[in-house]
């Protein structure tokens, strides 16, 4: 008689047990780190039809979101705007910029090009699934500025998506909104800091954006909804 | 068996029946072996004080094991339950009266990390899984899983020696004396 | 359990008479360690009997078209296919779920309860049982697993961290359920399999070398037999049969919470804990019964299991089988007692309504059958048992479809009532599980020892240390001592001799 | 270019208001003065003309199109599928993306337009509501919320049919060219009876323009009560002036409007409509109603005679006997009972002489309508300010189908224009073989929106614009002129609207304009309807802004007609012959003429009474069944241990067929029972089996006389067609009738299998006498109405639990809004308006026949129906009473649902709604086993993705059909998940709608900060500001609701909200309360107001009052 199993056996299962606790514990960590909306969601940055620069309409020529985006505060939906709210300036400004070619052919019935009076198709970026209901005007009227979950669109020169949108993340805020309040002139300027506070009060305890915030919570009575119903139904 | 000189495992001594072998064991335990184990086809009741045995240390592990469950089954009902995300069901508390509710959970964690522990500190405890062991190698010792009952005694022994250890085997009634070698 | 018996002393005693408790041998004909390990290990090494064969290709195909197919139809199609209504939402499913999960339970029982409460008569069929178990509840995971309506969401039962930070429910008796089924599972498993490694090794020893050697030597662990390993070994047997007896007391109590926790009447019931852990085990030994009877005759296995077993498993259906009809009529009494119309006629219509014959062929099969056990000559009688097992199983099924659906079809309000019959998937995927069922025990049969060795050598007269020590002493009334007696005496020696 | 005069930098002040219309939210404040004026501007710079602002608006296909692609079910991939953004090219005015827009209009019917109020998403019409600005607003019914899927239909007619084959419009353009250059063309129309000033006034036109055109008029469903009062002349009823009401089988509440019917149900609440007075039993009216089948209206009766109809005219004539009117030509020789009965009742009419209105069912034959005509005017009832008058509407002149006939066949007409809603090769009396004339003539065009018998009949078929796609104008009940305007273009191009129609003959070339004309130049029908309205509101744009803006124009009514009473010498209709039995020719709920058969929502809606569904069966009373022989025993109402019934239940019902032979043909039918029906009568509801596919379970396809092309996939194979055993002299009922059993047996879907409460108060009624029962007088039947049933001896219900959480607040935390509803039993009758305004709100899928008998109804309301019969009722066993009860989620505050779903996926919000998330569902089904009231919903297929109307095709998996066509996707609400398979769904209190009104309320805060100058942290903010005002959020099924019986509201409003005032009412009751769920819906027990002098008071609103 001797052994059917080779020594080197001994070893094996020991060493089988630490390679799959190994790779189950790699998997774990690499799902749990690839395989959620903060890598899978955040950082998409697609290229869009036109190459519109936020950063130089917004930040440099001072426009307003809701310029373009003009129900954002109205509507659950932020539109997008449409052809002629581009062509109201770029029928004058730009007029040859190659750039904004897909614009003239939708836009201009002197080019006569096929695309006349055709939407452009912008890359969705920032989505939700269609369960659910993310309403604009409820966080812009109650002090969430666009900043809190676009980032800071207005220093992009390609627009991409800075926050995961997952259900977490909205949690996080919902939990603690103080952190995201700001008084309602400030939500549409993106660059609002500490320094802003003091325009707002005389109280010398409120030094930050989150002091103030939490004046706001308590003033304004904003008590966020956790529960489902808030944004699914 | 290969003529190469090899290291030596141990003596491995049969013994003619249970009774044969638990009185065997005494006289070893007296002997002052320390490194030698009986082998037997089923657990063969009192060997444990006849080889001079400590009750096991498994039910500590175990113990362990089920409290770790316990506190498990508690945390992760209440920190999700109440801490992190309190949903409201059926007009239920969200707070520390609300742990009732948890307990089925609890019992069945602890019952289930109570058992890994049973597994995995018995495979500790028995060192096993190991596949490959000089005793396979002896011709005669398939048997102890059948009908035959051996006492082997190591050559780690200090008490060990070629000569003696035979001897006093065979002097304590062990029949079909084998030393055996590892194999490699 | 043992009979009374005058016994006459050898010629070489003197002293007193001692009239003693005689156990009934477990093992019969005086067989020796190596016809055991010959006997129970040629189930598995010669050739399979041509039966088995017959049983197994039906079966697997049984298995193969009712579950494979059934689920895959169901999982593409939508919980549809089955014959749920917005009115009864659970069906058949549920009630096979539960009728499984019961099965299981003797299972866990003969292993565990009988072994802490030392009942040695367990050893020939605990492996089988066990076995049992574990199939039973692969069986009955399928139904909860599958019935619900987005299996490919059901990881949203697990407690896992996700970027939705949401949480399950931990009050949810359904919840319960998850852990306490998988628990089961997974104790049940380990339990069962460090019980077999032993006789694993024993198979490997008798292996040559091959395949087959490789996988039953991976199996058995390196088992050396070692009294070292055994010490080890035994407390942690006796450890999980400690942790198993609660946890088996504890799921079917779960899985009655799932109703008496509701507010439906009929399912509100404070006395279904110990009404469903009674009918499990009723149901338990019953499949147990059903199981067993046959693979003895087929496989020889007569002396091992012994009319003795069959005559105990009867005894244990008898008296749960009592509880249960208790149970049944203690409902009734909770029901009038309570005042409440909803509660009355919920059992008013179980008894009269619609799934009238569901309650009589219930109340048949699980409280007068059994009574047959009443009887020697009855449990003495393999056709009787193997009847009366048979009802039991059918009688325990259709007690669930009688809770189930029998009350969901007539609820609170009249304007929702209708009735529910199963489709041709239900049915299908319900005989496809005892397809899977018999073709996963006959497999068992095939590769992996039914009966466990090494307890059944221990119960051997000669597997005492002392069994030979007792012509010494004096106060012994008898040569011939029960071997529990044994053992108690063995210890005593061994702690003066320490 | 621009249009878009929203591009303000600044926002408008109040933009708050976008739902204003009808939801109260908004007083006539100064700021909305304003903004009214900012929406409707005058003289808009941009605006090139008027038209084309009238049709931007509308013009969502052609610029939206694409929109509806980014609707994708997406499962999360690694990376994402690229999806896009396609905003508008031209923005449209006034729309704003992903917000409704509201806009006035109404649906043209027989008894008057409905005026409605319809939601419009991105210029989809999704959800049509009442116009509760409207002076002749009554709610809606099933029918009015019905009509949006019709416009998003698979089966609607799309394709012009020459001979029933699809053929150019070019060529059917150029056939209108020819005839409205062909001024002496023999041409006939045929109109329905609804009544447009626009069309009358084209009628003027055409008569003048084409000297030999003749004008007619026909509906299916239509009576002869012109043919007494005169060309013209309707009576109207004003129920809020009528103490006591008869109805001689007039279902007024329901399938038969005599006038706005609200006021009726509001006197039926003893506390008053909104709940803010004592209760008293004076107020309310007393409606005492004799007819041979339960109707809804029957259903409400005080007091119920059951009559076969070959009797009523009898009873009618004894009634008029009673009241010194000489009926010489009836014989009367009424019953014990019956003539106690009617004595009674006659002289509480009298005693309310002036207060009292007698209303017959406007089918009924001639002789009726004369005699009641004279009791009504002996009663004192008719004139102004009276319950009841007479108008003269616009449809006078018009012709009728006889002599329609008579001019086919001699050649007076040769082109006849069918623009009727009816469908008359179907549905004309038998007898008068109309199909035979119409092939005589030259050229048939045929406007409708199915593709029925009539339009594969026709030479030519055009599809119809739907009314939502359509320029029209209406006139409501009292003569209210109302518009009808467009919300979209129509979906197909082919598409014409009768209007469009009639003005293209009225040209000179002929040319047929439809939906927009060139340039985007508005319709034809757009210009009519203007030139119209000029006449009666004036003209300049102010009142014709106005009118499009409230969708009616105050103060038109009716001219008010003097009517002569006609001579009372009737003539008596035909005895019913011994052994035979009566047959009533019964108008349908769901689906009313046959008009409605390829709508899912009506014919999947059960029926009110028989909860039948997808089908029709003869009605028969139980005695009658028995003596029939169809069954062995007498089919109980209740029994015992709640046994299935003799036709067994749910997939495995199938009813028993049989040939009914009256007017010399027979068809065969299955049989139902109907309880509280008359014995010896048969009702068979009209309408049904118009086309059939090799499905058909009886091979009826193979006949050939309704292929499956003349109805689309919802009607297809659906119920019997009684059409051809009717007659023109027996349209409405016909006796004589002989029976025979066949051995066949039909399946039927039946929503409720079981009719009786069995003891359990569950739809609880009281009444406002004493009937000496110990039950005490009206105040103690209402200090008692809690403790009625199971409830008189269950102890309460204590919790071992404070419900808090960690910080020791209430766990309903929200201080601002916790919803409830009330629904009154007393006012609900039971009819299908909120069960389908539900379904068109909450995107509630359809399930088919098959799926429906399996009770697998998606309906979010389950309307159930109780019959109760007093066991010592000696006066009439056989007469039930009748109580609905609609149950829905009741958002119990301690739901049993919650507790059990494993996975948090239903659990309370903060506002005291039992949330549902869809995503988050599995599907365990434990929720809805463990809610007392069933009112759970799951989704047993994925009914959103496969057509459920093909046969099998659910069962199929991934290989059945898909849905058809994208077109009823476009109907969908965009604020509501559709729901995949797999999940439970359930109602949820409109919880979008609350969700909405919410966040509109808080914007205000930002409204408040900019107008007053503050800086916005300084701005007051309190529970009042952002507390939504009182009672101004509607959920979908009480805006429907044309009683009232609905009252949704903010429990922290308290008695300033209606909700609330019912709630304090002695009324108010929890179902099933024993259980201590707490649900928000509570019921308001029903109140019968019996009259002590009738002969079976004792037995009136006793329908739980006995159960303990």
């Amino acid at each position: 008689m001797a052994n059917f199993f080779p020594r080197w056996t001994n070893f094996l299962p020991l060493k089988i047990a630490i390679c799959a606790g190994a790779v189950a514990g790699g998997a774990v960590l690499a799902f749990s780190y690839y395989a959620t909306p903060k890598t899978l969601a955040a950082g998409y940055m697609p290229s869009q039809p036109i190459p519109f620069s936020h950063k130089i309409h917004v930040d440099q020529l001072g426009l307003d979101c809701r310029y373009c985006h003009s129900f954002v505060d109205v509507a659950g939906h932020s539109n997008v705007p449409s052809n002629n709210t581009c062509w109201n300036c770029h029928q004058h400004v730009q007029k040859d910029s190659p750039k904004l070619q897909p614009l003239r052919d939708r836009m201009d019935p002197l080019l006569k090009h096929p695309d006349f009076g055709k939407p452009i198709e912008w890359v969705r970026i920032h989505k939700t699934p269609d369960y659910v209901k993310f309403d604009h005007s409820a966080h812009l009227n109650r002090g969430i500025s666009c900043q809190s979950c676009h980032g800071r669109v207005d220093q992009m020169e390609v627009v991409y998506q800075q926050h995961s949108l997952s259900m977490g993340w909205c949690l996080e805020c919902h939990n603690a909104p103080e952190k995201h309040l700001r008084p309602l002139e400030e939500v549409y300027n993106l660059n609002y800091s500490d320094a802003d506070v003091t325009k707002y009060t005389k109280d010398a305890g409120i030094k930050t954006t989150e002091d103030l915030g939490l004046k706001l919570k308590e003033h304004w009575q904003i008590a966020p909804k956790a529960s489902c119903a808030t944004c699914h139904h | 068996m290969s003529t190469t000189r090899k290291r030596v495992y141990g003596y491995l001594a049969e013994f003619s029946s249970a009774s044969a072998l638990y009185k065997a064991a005494e006289k070893v335990r007296d002997a002052g072996f320390r490194k030698w184990d009986c082998h037997s086809p089923y657990p063969v009741h009192g060997l444990d004080a006849a080889m001079g045995m400590k009750r096991s240390i498994l039910p500590w592990f175990v113990f362990f094991g089920g409290m770790l469950g316990t506190a498990t089954g508690f945390g992760l009902a209440y920190v999700t339950q109440v801490e992190i995300y309190p949903t409201v069901v059926q007009a239920k508390p969200v707070n520390i009266f609300t742990v009732p509710a948890f307990f089925p959970i609890m019992f069945e964690l602890t019952i289930l990390f109570s058992g890994f522990a049973t597994l995995f500190g018995l495979l500790a405890l028995m060192k096993l899984p190991r596949l490959n062991h000089p005793l396979f190698a002896s011709r005669q010792f398939h048997r102890a899983t059948d009908d035959a009952f051996f006492i082997a005694v190591e050559a780690r022994d200090p008490k060990f020696s070629a000569e003696g250890t035979r001897k006093f085997l065979e002097d304590i009634g062990g029949k079909s004396i084998e030393l055996v070698e590892e194999e490699d | 359990m043992a009979t009374a018996t005058e016994h006459t002393p050898g010629p070489s005693r003197q002293g007193p008479k001692l009239p003693v408790l005689e156990r009934e041998k477990l093992i019969l004909n005086g067989r020796s360690y190596h016809w055991i390990t010959e006997r129970i290990c040629g189930v598995l090494e010669n050739r399979q009997p041509l039966l088995w064969w017959l049983l197994f290709i039906p079966s697997a195909l049984i298995a193969m078209v009712g579950v494979g197919l059934g689920l895959t139809y169901l999982v593409s199609t939508g919980v549809g296919v089955w014959g749920m209504s917005n009115r009864v939402f659970w069906g058949w499913d549920i009630t096979n779920f539960v009728f499984w999960i019961g099965i299981g339970h003797a299972g866990t029982l003969i292993s565990a309860v009988l072994f802490l409460t030392r009942q040695n008569w367990r050893t020939s069929i605990n492996r089988a049982a066990e076995a049992m178990t574990i199939f039973a509840v692969m069986c009955a995971g399928i139904f909860p697993a599958f019935h619900v309506g987005r299996v490919w969401m059901a990881w949203f039962l697990a407690p896992i961290p996700n970027a939705n930070a949401i949480w399950q429910n931990f009050k949810s008796p359904l919840l319960w359920d998850v852990f306490a089924v998988s628990t089961y599972f997974t104790i049940s498993l380990i339990f069962w399999y460090l019980g077999m490694v032993p006789d694993l090794a024993t198979i490997r020893d008798r292996c040559k070398p091959g395949l087959r050697k490789m996988l039953y030597g991976i199996f058995s662990l390196g088992w050396r037999g070692g009294n070292r390993q055994w010490s080890h070994y035994e407390m942690a047997y006796l450890l999980l049969a400690a942790l198993s007896t609660p946890l088996v007391l504890s799921v079917h109590s779960v899985v009655s919470f799932d109703f008496a926790t509701s507010v439906v009447p009929g399912w509100h019931t404070t006395i279904f804990p110990p009404y469903f852990v009674a009918g499990a085990i009723f149901g338990g030994f019953a499949m147990v019964l059903t199981i067993m009877v046959p693979a003895r005759q087929l496989y020889g296995l007569q002396d091992l299991i012994t009319m003795k077993h069959i005559d105990n498993m009867a005894k244990i259906i008898l008296l749960t089988g009592t509880i249960v009809g208790y149970a049944y009529l203690m409902e009734l009494f909770v029901a009038y007692y309570s005042g409440a119309k909803y509660e009355m006629d919920a059992f008013k219509f179980r008894i009269t309504g619609p799934y009238w014959w569901a309650y009589v062929a219930m109340m048949s099969c699980n409280v007068l059958s059994p009574q047959f056990f009443w009887f020697k000559a009855c449990r003495e009688n393999l056709w009787v048992v193997m009847a009366v097992a048979m009802c039991v199983n059918v009688g325990m099924w259709f007690e669930r479809f009688v809770i189930i659906v029998g009350t969901l079809a007539r609820m609170f309000l009249p304007g929702d009532w209708k009735t529910y019959s199963p489709s041709w998937v239900e049915i299908c995927l319900f005989i496809g599980t005892i397809g899977m069922f018999l073709a996963l025990f006959l497999l068992f049969l095939r590769f992996l020892p039914c009966i466990n060795i090494a307890e059944v050598k221990w119960t051997l007269k000669e597997s005492d240390p002392h069994h030979d020590d007792h012509h010494d002493h004096p106060d012994h009334g008898t040569e011939v001592v029960a071997a529990y007696q044994h053992e108690l005496h063995g210890k005593g020696a061994v702690e003066a001799k320490a | 270019m621009s249009k878009r005069i929203w591009q303000h930098p600044e926002v408008p002040a109040d933009e708050t208001t976008v739902s204003w219309r009808g939801l109260g939210q908004l007083e006539d404040t100064p700021a909305f003065r304003t903004w009214m004026e900012r929406e409707f501007p005058q003289g808009v710079a941009e605006m090139a003309n008027e038209g084309d602002a009238e049709t931007s608006r509308r013009s969502f296909l052609k610029l939206m199109g694409a929109s509806t692609a980014l609707a994708g079910f997406g499962m999360a991939a690694c990376r994402r599928p690229e999806s896009y953004i396609v905003p508008y090219n031209k923005a449209p005015e006034w729309v704003i993306p992903g917000k409704a827009t509201y806009y006035a209009s109404s649906m043209p019917r027989a008894a008057g337009a409905t005026p409605l109020v319809v939601t419009t998403f991105e210029g989809r019409p999704t959800k049509v509501t009442a116009n509760s600005l409207h002076p002749d607003a009554a709610g809606t019914d099933a029918f009015a919320q019905a009509s949006v899927l019709d416009l998003y239909s698979p089966s609607r007619s799309r394709k012009v049919l020459k001979q029933g084959q699809p053929a150019p419009r070019a060529d059917f353009e150029a056939v209108i060219a020819g005839l409205a250059a062909d001024k002496s063309a023999k041409i006939g129309f045929v109109f329905g009876h609804d009544v447009s000033p626009t069309r009358a006034r084209l009628v003027k036109e055409l008569t003048a323009k084409f000297s030999a055109a003749k004008f007619y008029a026909y509906e299916a469903l239509e009576g002869s009560a012109s043919k007494v009062l005169g060309d013209g002349v309707r009576a109207v009823a004003d129920f809020s002036k009528a103490d006591r009401i008869l109805s001689i089988d007039c279902d007024f509440a329901s399938l038969d409007p005599q006038g706005p019917v609200t006021p009726f149900f509001d006197r039926r609440k003893p506390e008053g409509k909104t709940y803010s007075a004592k209760p008293d039993a004076a107020g309310m009216n007393r409606l005492y109603s004799i007819e041979s089948a339960f109707s809804m209206t029957g259903g409400m009766a005080d007091h119920r005679l059951r009559v076969r109809p070959g009797q009523l005219l009898e009873i009618t004539a004894l009634i008029a006997q009673r009241l010194q009117i000489a009926v010489p030509t009836v014989p009367i020789n009424p019953a014990d009972k019956t003539l106690k009965w009617v004595t009674a009742m006659v002289d509480d009419l009298v005693a309310s002489k002036g207060k009292s209105l007698v209303l017959a069912g406007s089918r009924l034959p001639q002789p009726f309508h004369v005699l009641v005509a004279a009791i009504n005017e002996k009663l004192g009832n008719v004139g102004k300010d009276k319950p009841l008058h007479y108008v003269r509407t616009d449809a006078q002149g018009l012709g009728d189908l006889v002599s329609l006939k008579t001019d086919l066949e001699n050649g007076t007409v040769e082109t006849l224009v069918l623009l009727t809603p009816a469908n008359p090769v179907l549905d004309a009396p038998a007898d008068l073989k109309f199909g035979e004339a119409l092939a005589k003539a030259k050229t048939v065009i045929h406007l409708g929106g199915r593709s029925d018998a009539t339009a594969h009949a026709s030479t030519w078929h055009v599809p119809a614009s739907h009314y939502l796609e359509s320029w029209s104008d209406a006139r409501s009940a009292n003569g209210v002129y109302t518009v009808v305007q467009p919300m979209i273009l129509p979906l197909y191009g082919e598409c014409v609207s009768e209007l469009e129609l009639l003005s293209a003959l009225l040209t000179d070339d002929g040319k047929l304009v439809t939906g927009e004309g060139e340039g985007g130049t508005p319709s034809p029908a757009h210009d009519a309807v203007k030139k119209t309205f000029e006449a009666i509101g004036g003209k300049g744009s102010e009142p014709w802004r106005k009118l499009l803006r409230e969708g009616f124009h105050a103060g038109s009514t009716y001219e008010v007609a003097e009517v002569k009473v006609p001579d009372t010498a009737v003539a008596a209709l035909p005895a019913s012959p011994d052994k035979t039995f009566d047959v009533v020719f019964a108008t349908d709920a769901s689906v009313y003429d046959g008009r409605w058969i390829d709508n899912g929502w009506l014919q999947e809606a059960p029926d009110p009474i028989t909860k039948q569904s997808w089908d029709n069966a003869a009605l028969i009373a139980p005695q009658t069944a028995k003596d029939m022989g169809i069954y062995d025993e007498i089919v109980a109402l209740e029994t015992w241990n709640g046994a299935t019934g003799p036709d067994g239940e749910g997939e495995h019902r199938t009813a028993p067929m049989i040939k009914v032979k009256v007017n010399g043909t027979e068809i065969e039918i299955p049989v139902m029972i109907s309880f509280g029906q008359a014995e010896n009568t048969i009702v068979i509801p009209l309408g049904y089996g118009q086309g059939f596919d090799g499905e058909d379970k009886f091979n009826r396809n193979a006949a050939g006389s309704a292929p499956a092309s003349h109805v689309g996939q919802v009607g297809v194979n659906s119920g019997f067609n009684a059409y051809p055993v009717r007659t023109a002299a027996t349209a409405y009922f016909a006796t004589g009738a002989t029976v025979e059993k066949t051995s066949k047996r039909y399946p039927i879907a039946v929503v409720q299998e079981h009719h009786a409460m069995y003891g359990r108060a569950l739809a609880r009624e009281i009444s406002t006498i004493d009937s000496g029962d110990h039950k005490g007088d009206f105040a103690e039947q209402l200090h008692n109405v809690k403790l009625q049933g199971n409830d008189g001896h269950a102890p309460p219900n204590i919790s071992l639990y404070k419900q808090q959480d960690r910080a020791g607040k209430p766990l309903l935390s929200d201080p601002l809004h916790q919803w409830a509803m009330t629904i009154d039993l007393s006012s609900c009758m039971g009819c299908n308006a909120c069960l389908v305004a539900c379904q068109s709100e909450n995107n509630i899928p359809i399930v088919g026949k098959q799926q429906l008998a399996k009770g697998r109804e998606m309906h979010w309301i389950r309307m159930d129906r109780y019959y109760a019969v007093d066991k010592g009722n000696d006066f009439d066993p056989g007469n039930p009473a009748l109580v609905p009860q609609p149950v829905a989620c009741v958002q119990c505050e301690s739901a049993p649902c919650e507790t059990v779903c494993p996975v948090n996926a239903t659990v309370h919000t903060e506002d005291g709604l039992n949330a549902m998330a869809y995503n988050r569902c599995i599907g365990t089904r434990y929720c809805a086993n463990n809610c007392p009231y069933k009112a759970r919903r799951f989704n047993f297929f994925d009914y959103n993705k496969r057509n459920p109307l093909v046969a099998h095709n659910l069962y199929k998996g991934p290989f059945g059909e898909k849905q058809v066509g994208e077109a009823p996707h476009l109907q969908r609400n965009p604020n509501v998940t559709v729901r995949m398979r797999g999940v439970m769904e359930k109602c949820t209190y409109c919880v979008q709608r609350l969700k909405d009104a919410k966040i509109r309320q808080k914007r205000g805060q930002k409204q408040e900060a900019l107008l007053a100058g503050k800086a916005s942290p300084d701005s007051a903010v309190t529970t009042a500001t952002l507390r939504i005002p009182v009672d101004s959020v509607k959920v979908a099924c009480q805006e429907a609701c044309p009683a009232g019986a609905i009252s949704f509201g903010n429990k922290l409003d308290g008695d300033k909200s209606a909700m609330m005032r019912a709630k304090g009412i002695e009324r108010n009751y929890d179902l099933l309360n024993y259980i201590g769920t707490a649900p928000r819906t509570s019921y308001l027990a029903r109140v019968k107001n019996p009259n002590e002098k009738m002969p079976d008071h004792q037995w009136i609103g006793k329908a739980t009052i006995h159960m303990h």
